[in-house]
């Protein structure tokens, strides 16, 4: 399976839309154990270098984490 | 100025996705917070959202139209569109007001846009159409943090 | 049509990345590979480029406006700048032409964005602008295998 989706990935065969969900996964990741380390919000630019992405690709990735969780908290609750 | 941009689009629930994408992208050199930046999406989509539907009723033909500017630290973004208007614009900002209750709309569009901003006013004209100006400081973060150390 | 979109935006250089950012985000729908997206954006880039270097010889000053038209699977998009113009287009899109050769330009955007794209036309006038619109098919992948099985 590593074989294929290595094949797939030097291919260029890869869909955007896939490599974007699994770095979406990655950012919520980082987030988090930023958080936890450091007890404030990363900014964008801090999240890129931690995981190693460029800014486009972080901004388009992270338009899967939408919602903040504040959000229903602040205003409902 | 330190630099403006101009967005227009169709009407379409699809490009509420482009909009946020696009103002995303251009407040990004501000190195904005997760948390600024979902803020900052969400006004978005509130606004693109109520165009989209109260405006154009989801005619799927008008045109949305956003301009920003970026100056230092600070967006300013209007969203416009030339659909119907709002008849009483201090009734429509009310939380919970929503003359689309058949449609499960909150009504708290107008509230989330405003808490989340720090500043907005609303243009409005029956049948001429709406735009909503805000405007959102981006606070630089007091930044300690050096990759690999703390 | 199926969607449609306008940006237009000072001629920065900052403002490359929006562009490309925005036409990514304005063919998200059409689920893209990688490599489709790739050569997407050079295209936009290239075209960007020079209009920020050529057409405006880099003022700080002049817009730049993308259309972007999206038809079933194929985009087509027009970047427009109202700079100086091409005096001569048929050498401008000459292999290694460039008219900066003192900037180390490469002189091969032409030939890059003819061979990315499906169909390329110029329209140029001295001390008018500059009109480049590109077609970009993007073919659904045959995929007939699911990852993990062959
Ligand atoms: N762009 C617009 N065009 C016309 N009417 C609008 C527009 N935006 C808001 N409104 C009016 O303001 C009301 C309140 O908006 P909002 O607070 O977002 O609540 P909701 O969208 O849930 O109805 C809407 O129900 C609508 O009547
Ligand atoms: N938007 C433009 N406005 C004016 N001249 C342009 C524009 N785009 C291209 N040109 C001309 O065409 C030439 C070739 O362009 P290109 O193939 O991209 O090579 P390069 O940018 O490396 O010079 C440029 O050197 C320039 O003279
Ligand atoms: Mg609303
Ligand atoms: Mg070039």
């Amino acid at each position: 399976i590593g074989e294929i989706q290595r094949f797939l990935r030097d291919d260029g065969m890869v869909k955007v839309s896939r490599s974007i969900r699994e770095l979406s996964f990655k950012i919520r990741h980082a987030t988090d154990e930023f958080i936890r380390v450091h007890e404030r919000q990363p900014t964008l630019t801090e999240l890129a270098k931690t995981l190693e992405v460029t800014m486009d690709e972080l901004v388009l990735a992270s338009d899967a984490l939408r919602d903040p969780a504040s959000l229903h908290e602040q205003l409902f609750e | 100025m330190d630099n403006e941009m101009t967005l227009s689009f169709i009407a379409i629930s699809e490009n509420e996705g482009l909009a946020r994408m696009v103002m995303t992208s251009f407040i990004a050199s501000l190195d904005p917070t997760i948390d600024e930046l979902a803020e900052f999406k969400t006004i978005v989509s509130e606004a693109v959202t109520n165009a989209i539907i109260h405006g154009y009723e989801e005619d799927g033909e008008g045109i949305i139209t956003i301009r920003a500017k970026r100056n230092g630290q600070s967006i300013t973004m209007t969203i416009t569109d030339e659909g119907r208007g709002i008849p009483n614009v201090e009734q429509a900002m009310e939380p919970l007001y929503t003359s689309k209750p058949e449609r499960e709309r909150s009504g708290m569009g107008f509230t989330i846009m405003e808490s989340f901003s720090d500043h907005l006013s609303v243009w409005s004209e029956p049948q001429k159409g709406t735009a909503i100006t805000f405007t959102k400081e981006f606070l630089p973060v007091q930044s300690n943090f050096v990759l690999g150390e703390r």
